[in-house]
């Protein structure tokens, strides 16, 4: 059988993480390995501007527009991209509606894939070694540790997302917010309401 | 085989902390991190399967005491490292070739992380299972090419049997590819469990678990 | 099927807390819950198998934190629940029936500790593997008769492959012993399993693990 | 499929543990099913009769007598009845001896099966999750947490004590200990030598 033994380079690095990435990003600049400004340009890509909004809007317009809801479960690569909202992270993505008998909660067991044009970066708890472990086997509870206590009338349907196809939760627009305009609707669209581990709630006021 | 990165249904008592939701980054090494990894994705050494493959391949202690940051860091550093790139931190004179090492330039960012790296192909060979049809989870979960090598079939559903839901065509197949062994693109599915089979206690015996599967990873049910 | 008590292999960061070798009780109550835990064990009303069985089937968050001696108190009040001699903590004055409790007595305890409940039974059968044979664990390591019942096949073996190195004789199976559906004696072996082929790190290729497991457990090597 | 539901009447009872065993306590003697007297019989015969001694006589036994030894290895239930070191929890033991090829490590990683005849009640480490969970997938790193370093040379054998067979590590004797007599060599078994987290060692003086 084929071996392939990855070394561990990193043990001849300093062990504080920020003195390791200085060492590294050191040799990589005299190298000219990396240009500064496309670091700057990713970093300002996901600290401002891909985020939950963009996912937040796609709700919303799902929500009022039952010809755009239909497509975007359907053709929904298609529709991401005429949108320019996939790219890196979202190349294949799904979209699982939660009905009044069924809640869709999003993890990924094995690392911590997330749809990153629709969402930006997940949050730390997504990463915990908790959230990974607890939501396949007890979603329940783990929902109850995000104060959301779900009726036994629903079943929970967990995805791991163990491949590249990434999954948004479509939740269920809530009654005190029907009539309103898609652009009113977009902030009651909660990130946690795109995973799974919360309801979209009205916005409040700052 | 059991794998430290393989987290699904370990029994883990720790609430999850839902304050720790909004801080995108901690500090400002875990930015030199993220945006080093994601520039250096594009230099053309290594695919995204053989980063994660790094990543799991930490030392288990390592990975499990590790934050988030950390291990992409550390994982990194062994990418560059098996490449010749780096040996240790002592070695900035060094001077690596680079001739096929791409430079990812500030120009190209946008379109580059619009463009991603699908992983869907052409498909082939006709797909061997339906759409509702019983399958069984392989029971050896290693890679069966490589020893001890990468692979995306959690221990959780080994052996056990589920109904294919979704079909999302041909997928290039990590267990290849994060090897460097080519993308041997497979029928990739969506397989439902039921919650009660697969756990000791279960919450409610109308809940699933959905995992996506890749052919060779399945077996007819008997 | 994934069991909370089932710890063989579980990715566990912590140090071995080697101070913690020699106290045999931290406190007076835990002297009580070993001593009437061991005493009721001669009550005739359960078996050490079913005892085992109600400990892991508490909670999964209680039995990941509650000390030992907790989670023997807890098995042991679902134990007397389950024969009707308790109920809550204010059902004192209820009489349940006592006719086939069997009360420990002082001049007996000597005797009765060293008398022990073997498991060795007379064998009935042929055995049906051979020392050196190969052989597989079964895939399934549920109990085959008990919805989410008692079993002593580990998680961490299920589908692998291993060596007969012993066989200790007909035992009293614990899958059935444990919910009352008679012993069914059956052959016992020492499975002997290479570490590389159960875990993903090993840390020498001739380590292995040994365990001992019931003839309905094992299956013909393939 | 058969059911067997064990419900959880501990819910039913005080949470704090001194507080659950006495109310257990008092309905239990006020029902008159435990006897006092035998439950210090029991307490003394764990607290004060049983422990490592007896396990330490018969390893210095068997380093002193080859006949013994082999007698012990192969008939070891009988011996053991011989000698009342049989009874709960040492119904069934095997002994696996170390040699310089091989370690021997024993664990329960189901319970905390322990040959209590032989070594008393266990240790709080041996009944650790983190005992439990590493010995089995990494025993030379567990090994190393009690200052044991292995040389490479050593094979580890690590015995999960699954059924009721209880085992016991029997030793490698001390070098510097060849040619004391029978009753000398019993100070120099420590417990954790018989368990195999452990060597033998010079007693202290005190």
């Amino acid at each position: 059988m084929k071996k392939d033994n990855l070394k561990q380079f990193y043990k001849e690095f300093p062990s504080n993480p920020e003195a390791r990435v200085k060492a590294l990003k050191s040799i990589l600049e005299k190298k000219g390995l990396i240009d500064q400004k496309a670091l700057d340009e990713i970093l300002d890509t996901y600290q401002n501007k891909v985020g939950p909004l963009n996912g937040a809007k796609i709700v919303a317009k799902a929500w009022t527009n039952k010809t755009f809801k239909a497509d975007l479960i359907q053709n929904t690569d298609k529709v991401l991209k005429d949108m320019d909202l996939n790219g890196r992270q979202g190349e294949h993505v799904v979209v699982v509606e939660n009905t009044e008998a069924i809640h869709n909660l999003i993890v990924c067991t094995l690392c911590s894939c997330y749809p990153w044009p629709l969402l930006g970066l997940p949050p730390s708890w997504y990463k915990s070694d908790a959230y990974r472990s607890r939501a396949v086997r007890e979603p329940r509870a783990v929902l109850s540790d995000f104060n959301v206590d779900l009726p036994m009338s629903k079943r929970v349907k967990v995805w791991d997302s163990t491949s590249e196809i990434r999954y948004l939760v479509l939740p269920q627009q809530p009654e005190s917010s029907k009539g309103l305009r898609e652009n009113e609707l977009v902030s009651w669209v909660t990130r946690d309401s795109m995973i799974g581990t919360g309801f979209p709630k009205p916005p409040t006021v700052e | 085989m059991s794998k430290v990165h393989d987290m699904g249904g370990r029994f883990d008592p720790k609430r999850i902390d839902i304050t720790s939701s909004d801080l995108k980054f901690k500090a400002d090494w875990e930015k030199d991190v993220f945006t080093i990894t994601l520039a250096l994705g594009f230099s053309g050494l290594w695919n995204l399967d053989r980063s994660r493959y790094a990543r799991e391949s930490l030392q288990p202690k390592d990975y499990l005491q590790f934050s988030y940051f950390e291990k992409w860091l550390a994982g990194l550093i062994n990418l560059l490292g098996e490449n010749g790139i780096i040996t240790d931190e002592r070695d900035i004179g060094n001077n690596a070739k680079k001739s096929s090492f791409r430079v990812l330039e500030a120009k190209n960012v946008k379109k580059l992380l619009l463009m991603g790296g699908p992983s869907k192909r052409d498909s082939t060979t006709e797909k061997k299972f339906n759409l509702g049809e019983t399958v069984s989870v392989r029971t050896d979960n290693s890679n069966t090419r490589v020893e001890r090598g990468h692979t995306r079939l959690p221990n959780y559903v080994k052996g056990m049997t589920g109904k294919v839901i979704a079909y999302h065509g041909s997928h290039v197949l990590p267990d290849a590819n994060a090897h460097f062994l080519g993308e041997s693109p497979q029928a990739l599915y969506s397989v439902e469990f039921k919650s009660q089979e697969l756990w000791d206690k279960c919450e409610h015996v109308e809940d699933t678990v959905i995992v996506d599967l890749w052919e060779s990873y399945l077996e007819k049910c008997k």
